[in-house]
């Protein structure tokens, strides 16, 4: 066995058992059809419903929330789950020994049961906040359809116990956010916003379906189980394999997870209702590329991580790091310029993001997945809010808001405990799982993105104040007069305040609560259970370092936006040269990429025009040419001549016969009796003759 | 089998009787111009036909022949032939004289083609246990065992013979003259 | 007796029944010459019973059946007869040529 | 004596004579019966001077008028079939005799089928009048032989039905069976053996002697002959012997109905407490007395009852006697199974 692995069990000090997980498990399966169930009876009944259909995707939204608590306490309770559940739909015998076995299925382990409870409670929440939310809005029907399409993809996803399932429930995802970010299509730039996100990540799925084929033939088998276990027995052989299918699988996290510089789509996105966008950046889609490389986590640390690529300049996990630490702060800087309210908490997302690619790739996997965990709670609770706000004022711009704080107590009250969590200050619940990483950043040794990431935690509580500031705070410059959004919209943000305040103490260092042990047991029940570091106790140190940035970054904030939010004066100050310009262009990331479309794609669309209008069309117009030719011939020829002349003449010649025939119809009794007797006779004569 | 042989035995001159009896009344049914002659000769053929089932042992069949055949259906020819005002003097145009070489030569086929197959398939076979009638149990048993399907069937049958007989004869009667019914 | 002198019989009245039933204009007598065919076949039936000499006694039964049929059939065939009398004032089946175009 | 009588021929001679001697005889027999008790129940004396006493001589004295009459035929008459009538209906009253059993011995033929027989042979009458009133050329005729024709196919369903109700009883068609299922004793334990078939079947032998009575086209179901307005139906354009053989034929009909009626429903020749040996020397007796009670009765009713009207005579056969006569054999059925 792997030293590597064999030290990670010793050091542990999470032991892993492996058991069945009784009836639960069994019935984890549920979570996986239910959404499709809903699916189809909104399309079939929802018209005439109340809520037009929303009942159905609350109710498989209630129905996933009841099992996933129930194992999530099971696992959380000293019965560590792992539980795999396969049914073999097809398999194709392509290599000897290496059939391509297609497998459904469902996986309950600590990862996915995690995944599980986060789907189902954000999911419920947002669900239910939809109802509220989308009242009265334009295909309701279709729009709940696609959000449990959305959810119930989410779901195949994280309970796909093999690779190929994965895919299926990946694309799913795809599909159901270009219907749903385009959900407004009468808007030309909404359906470009749809368009822009279904694009862009196809580009990453074709990285993640060719490393997928890359890494399951490779090993010769398409489950995570056995893939795991390769990739911990470390055979030097599949190495470079894995090295490919692991990046190629990583350019297809990226897209989903809108690392730099596939973030691109993700802010176009906000284009879909706020719903949409809470429930994408808090539990579905974007978590899904983190949700892939914390599931193949021993392919990228103990096969591919150290493997040097780009001729020896940096090594795969280096590459990962690197682009997560690049995410996380040019991001959470873009964020500081953006007017529109859902664009900051986008870009927030995308920084946040990188913050959990970051401490995943460099080997943090409970750092990673929890900054998962507690982040889908208070980014959820963000953009409900600000689904409030701009419920209530009828537009996503800041400069249309302002002073919302009275008007709207609930929003406002929630909305500040939100940002508080994100900004990470202590004790709610950002602030234990960004400390997480910062120590996992420090413990493995990445010091320079260490510092990246406290850079990164200014910035954050930096632009959430300056969001606070100009949303709730000054006067109001919008127009009408707005209000506080219904308790269906209300409730849903108390209820997400709740774990946005304790979620990081479920692992806070050396606190533990009796046999309900802390997030790391939990996520430690594994297929191929790889330890990461976990520290003991609190480093406050690390910490102090984040918190004091995060304090520094709101008092900043406060300064500059807080006294006089609502002149454009305040925002003019921050114009710096250089880099204000840059901010406000997206770094040209939207240019480059055009740029980049434009010179491949045009010749190439140039060059094909001409292939096309020139050879092809000629080829197709020279055979219609000799067609229409052999056509008229066939048909003056043959047709008219030969096959109705036959024709013709049959028919002719049935007549002719038809009118000889018909004198033998007399009418007469006795001359039919004539007739059938001599045939009898003639049968029973030939009978006695021939007998 | 010599035909002395066949001739000294003297219930074959009873059978040569009947036959000849019975053949002549054939040919006057098929032939006769007088329809009421036609009817009594076709008494006489099924009297004949009856009297060849005695000699085959067959008592209860010739007398159901009798009883149906000549107690009812020919009566019932009789009241057909009257109702539809047959003359009582020869009647010209009964025959179809045109059709008469054909069905001349078809009946002649049709008997040359049964008789060749008759004497094929039987040739000298004796007629087993004459004068030993079959008891009418056997019948019964037979009929109400074996057969009682068909026979429900053929009971099932009759009924609706007489019910669509009954429809299809009665004269549809005016409104006026059904009141006029319905008040004697 | 041998069996053969009864079928002769029976096929030379079933062959007149033919004859009749080709020859005659009148439906009430082409009914009289099915029924000389029926009989005819009756007579085969007890015939061909008298050598079999089935413990059933078969072809007695059948002899049955096809006498009521027979008896049915007339029942029927002179209702329609006399239906079409009302109708045509005849009952030659020349006249009966309603199934022609 | 007994080789004689054994030998086929001799037999078949000497009940041929029988037959021919009894059914004139039982036909005059009758027929001066019938016009002495019609004068009875008319309060008249009757024929009284042929022969001296009774005037007995009357009928032998009709019948030779008869045969001293010129036969006439119509000129428009089909002659052949005229003069086939009358044989046609006399042959179903004589063949009729031949079953008729007057002792366990005195039978012309005890046939299996012998009540089946005597129902079959007695229908071709049937045919008998009908062609007689259409040879006649006369539409009196043709309405009373139509109307005969009618009214012998009505009445002879219910007729045969009522006799199937017997049949069931005793388990045979034979009539000397019929009899002997019949025939009972007093014995030590009681009564043995079985009862005469009018007490088991009352109902049947009400239909079977209606329906007789209309066979026989006597009143109160003489529509066929209705003199008042038909004249005298098919026999009208006869006279002579031929429409003696009507006559005689009628007489002779009516004896042998009654005496099927008798033997069926009242034990024939059987009687209770006659020694089974002397049956055949007892039995023409006994069967005589009940066939004069029975033509007592039918002549009775002669006077008794006025004519129905055609249709009242179908109704009266086809809406009650025959449902009535299927009844009576459900019921016998279900009595022969359960007992």
């Amino acid at each position: 066995m792997n030293p590597l692995v064999l030290a990670a069990e010793e050091g542990a000090e999470h032991a892993v058992e492996l058991a069945a997980g009784g009836a639960a498990t069994q019935w984890a399966g549920l979570m996986l059809v239910s959404p499709f169930v809903a699916f189809l009876l909104i399309i079939w009944l929802g018209k005439n419903m109340k809520y037009k259909g929303g009942e159905f995707a609350v109710a498989a939204m209630g129905l996933n929330l009841v099992i996933a608590t129930i194992l999530f306490f099971q696992n959380a309770q000293g019965g560590i789950l792992n539980d795999t559940h396969i049914f073999e739909i097809g398999r194709i015998g392509l290599f000897e020994g290496r059939d391509l076995v297609f497998e459904l299925g469902w996986m309950v382990d600590g990862l996915s049961i995690m995944m599980y409870w986060v789907v189902a409670f954000v999911g419920l929440l947002v669900f239910i906040y939809a109802l509220g939310y989308m009242h009265g809005d334009v295909r309701v029907t279709m729009f709940f359809a696609s959000f449990s399409l959305f959810a119930g993809a989410m779901l195949i996803l994280v309970g796909a116990p093999n690779l190929i399932q994965l895919i299926i429930g990946w694309e799913g995802v795809g599909l159901a956010s270009y219907l749903l970010i385009g959900h407004y299509w009468e808007d030309l730039d909404n359906v470009r916003s749809g368009n822009k996100a279904f694009l862009t990540n196809k580009v990453a799925d074709v990285g993640l379906i060719l490393g997928a084929i890359f890494l399951g033939m490779g090993i010769g088998d398409f489950r995570f189980t056995h893939i795991n276990e390769a990739a911990a027995a470390g055979e030097a052989g599949l190495q470079t394999v894995a090295v490919a299918g692991a990046l190629l699988m990583f350019l297809g996290a990226m897209g989903k997870s809108a690392q730099f510089p596939l973030h691109i789509w993700l802010p176009d996105a906000m284009a879909g209702p706020t719903p949409v966008s809470a429930l994408m950046h808090a539990a579905t889609m974007v978590t899904a590329g983190v949700y892939l490389m914390a599931r193949l986590f021993p392919v990228y640390q103990y096969m591919a991580g150290e493997a040097e690529i780009l001729g020896g300049i940096i090594t795969v996990r280096g590459l990962m790091v690197g682009i997560g630490a690049i995410t996380l702060l040019a991001m959470g800087l873009l964020a500081l310029v953006a007017n529109d309210l859902k664009k900051v908490l986008a870009y927030s997302t995308v920084s946040q993001l990188g913050y959990m690619m970051t401490a995943v790739a460099a080997g943090g996997y409970t750092a990673g997945l929890f900054h998962l965990f507690t982040h889908a709670f208070f980014k959820a609770l963000l953009f409900l809010g600000a689904g409030s706000v701009i419920h209530a004022v009828h537009s996503n711009n800041m400069t249309d808001m302002g002073g919302l704080r009275k008007d709207m107590p609930h929003t406002f009250r929630t909305f500040i405990i939100g940002s508080l969590a994100l900004a990470g200050i202590i004790p709610l619940a950002g602030f234990w799982s960004k400390d997480e990483i910062l120590a996992t950043l420090d413990y493995e040794g990445y010091t320079f993105v260490f510092w990246v990431a406290v850079a990164g935690a200014f910035v954050t509580a930096f632009y959430m104040t300056r969001a606070i500031a100009l949303t709730f705070f000054g006067t109001y410059k919008g127009h009408g007069h707005p209000h506080e959004s219904p308790t269906i919209m209300t409730g849903p943000l108390w209820v997400l305040a709740v774990p946005s305040v304790i979620a990081g103490f479920l692992n806070v260092p050396g606190l533990e609560f009796g046999s309900f042990h802390n997030f790391t047991t939990w996520l430690a029940a594994r297929v191929v259970p790889l330890g990461d570091h976990h520290p003991e106790a609190p480093d406050w140190g690390l910490a102090a370092i984040g918190l004091g940035a995060a304090v520094l970054g709101i008092a900043l904030g406060w300064l500059v936006f807080g006294r006089d939010a609502d002149t454009q004066e305040a925002r003019d100050r921050l114009e710096i040269p250089v880099l204000y310009p840059l901010l406000r262009a997206k770094y040209f990331m939207d240019h480059i990429a055009w740029a980049i479309v434009g010179f491949t794609m045009g010749p190439a669309a140039r060059a094909m025009n001409w292939v096309n209008t020139y050879i092809l069309d000629g080829i197709v117009n020279g055979v219609g040419a000799i067609t229409m030719a052999l056509g008229r011939f066939v048909y003056g020829g043959v047709d008219q001549r030969g096959i109705d002349g036959f024709f013709n003449g049959v028919a002719m010649a049935s007549d002719a016969a038809g009118s000889a025939m018909r004198k033998l119809q007399t009418g007469r009794v006795q001359q039919y009796a004539a007739g059938f007797m001599v045939g009898a006779l003639v049968l029973v004569a030939a009978v006695a003759i021939f007998r | 089998m010599t035909f002395d042989v066949w001739l000294s035995d003297p219930v074959n001159w009873v059978y040569l009787a009947i036959g000849a009896a019975v053949l002549l009344c054939g040919v006057r049914v098929v032939t006769s111009q007088n329809v009421v002659h036609a009817a009594l000769f076709l008494v006489g053929a099924l009297a004949g036909s009856a009297a060849l089932m005695l000699l085959l042992s067959a008592e209860f069949v010739a007398w159901t022949v009798v009883l149906v055949y000549i107690g009812a259906v020919i009566v019932l020819f009789l009241f057909g032939i009257m109702i539809t005002r047959a003359p009582v003097v020869r009647d010209v145009g009964l025959d179809n004289k045109k059709a008469r070489p054909v069905a001349a030569v078809v009946a002649l086929a049709t008997f040359a083609v049964l008789t060749y197959t008759s004497l094929l398939a039987f040739g000298n076979t004796e007629v087993a246990r004459v004068g030993d009638p079959t008891p009418t149990e056997t019948l019964a048993e037979g009929l109400l065992g074996r057969f009682v399907l068909p026979f429900e069937v053929v009971g099932f049958i009759l009924l609706a013979a007489l019910i669509g007989g009954i429809t299809l004869a009665r004269r549809d009667l005016s409104p006026a003259e059904e009141e006029e019914r319905g008040a004697v | 007796m041998i069996v053969n002198q009864f079928l002769v019989v029976a096929a030379a009245l079933f062959s007149l029944g033919v004859y009749g039933l080709l020859v005659r204009r009148n439906a009430v007598m082409v009914l009289l010459a099915v029924e000389l065919m029926l009989n005819a076949v009756n007579l085969n039936l007890i015939a061909f019973e008298s050598v079999l000499r089935t413990p059933e006694a078969l072809g007695q039964i059948f002899a049955i059946f096809v006498i009521t049929v027979a008896a049915a059939e007339v029942g029927i065939g002179l209702a329609i007869i006399l239906l079409i009398f009302r109708n045509r004032r005849s009952a030659n089946v020349d006249d009966f040529n309603l199934m022609k175009l | 004596m007994t080789d004689l009588l054994s030998n086929f021929w001799v037999l078949l001679v000497l009940k041929v004579l029988v037959v021919a001697t009894l059914i004139p005889l039982a036909g005059m027999v009758i027929g001066f019966a019938e016009m002495k008790l019609s004068a009875k129940m008319q309060n008249r004396v009757g024929p009284y001077f042929a022969g001296g006493r009774w005037g007995w001589a009357q009928l032998i004295a009709d019948g030779v008028k008869f045969f001293q009459k010129e036969d006439l035929v119509p000129a428009e008459a089909d002659r052949a079939v005229f003069k086939f009538a009358p044989m046609l209906v006399f042959i179903g009253t004589v063949a009729l005799f031949v079953v008729l059993p007057a002792g366990p011995d005195l039978v012309v033929q005890n046939l299996d089928v012998g009540i089946f027989y005597a129902l079959a042979i007695s229908s071709i009458s049937t045919i008998g009048v009908l062609v007689a009133g259409w040879s006649s050329a006369n539409k009196y005729s043709l309405m009373g032989g139509l109307r005969a024709a009618g009214q012998l196919i009505a009445y002879e369903l219910p007729l045969v039905l009522s006799v199937v109700g017997v049949v069931v009883m005793a388990g045979t068609m034979s009539l000397n069976g019929i009899v002997e299922a019949q025939a009972g004793w007093l014995s030590e334990t009681g009564w043995q053996g079985g009862l005469p078939f009018v007490i088991p079947q009352l109902l049947g032998f009400v239909i079977f002697m209606i329906a007789a009575l209309a066979e026989l086209s006597r009143i109160p179901f003489d529509m066929p002959i209705a003199e008042s307005e038909l004249v005298m139906g098919y026999v009208t354009e006869y006279s002579g012997f031929r429409f003696l053989f009507f006559f005689l034929a009628e007489f002779a009909n009516m004896f042998s109905m009654s005496a099927i009626a008798a033997t069926l429903f009242l034990g024939g020749y059987w009687a209770p407490f006659v020694p089974a040996d002397m049956l055949n020397w007892a039995g023409p007796a006994i069967l005589a007395a009940k066939v004069g009670a029975l033509v007592f009765l039918m002549i009775w009713f002669r006077w008794t009852f006025p004519r129905f009207r055609e249709d009242q005579l179908q109704s009266l056969a086809w809406k009650w006697l025959i449902p009535l006569s299927l009844l009576n054999i459900v019921l016998t059925g279900i009595f022969k199974v359960a007992f």
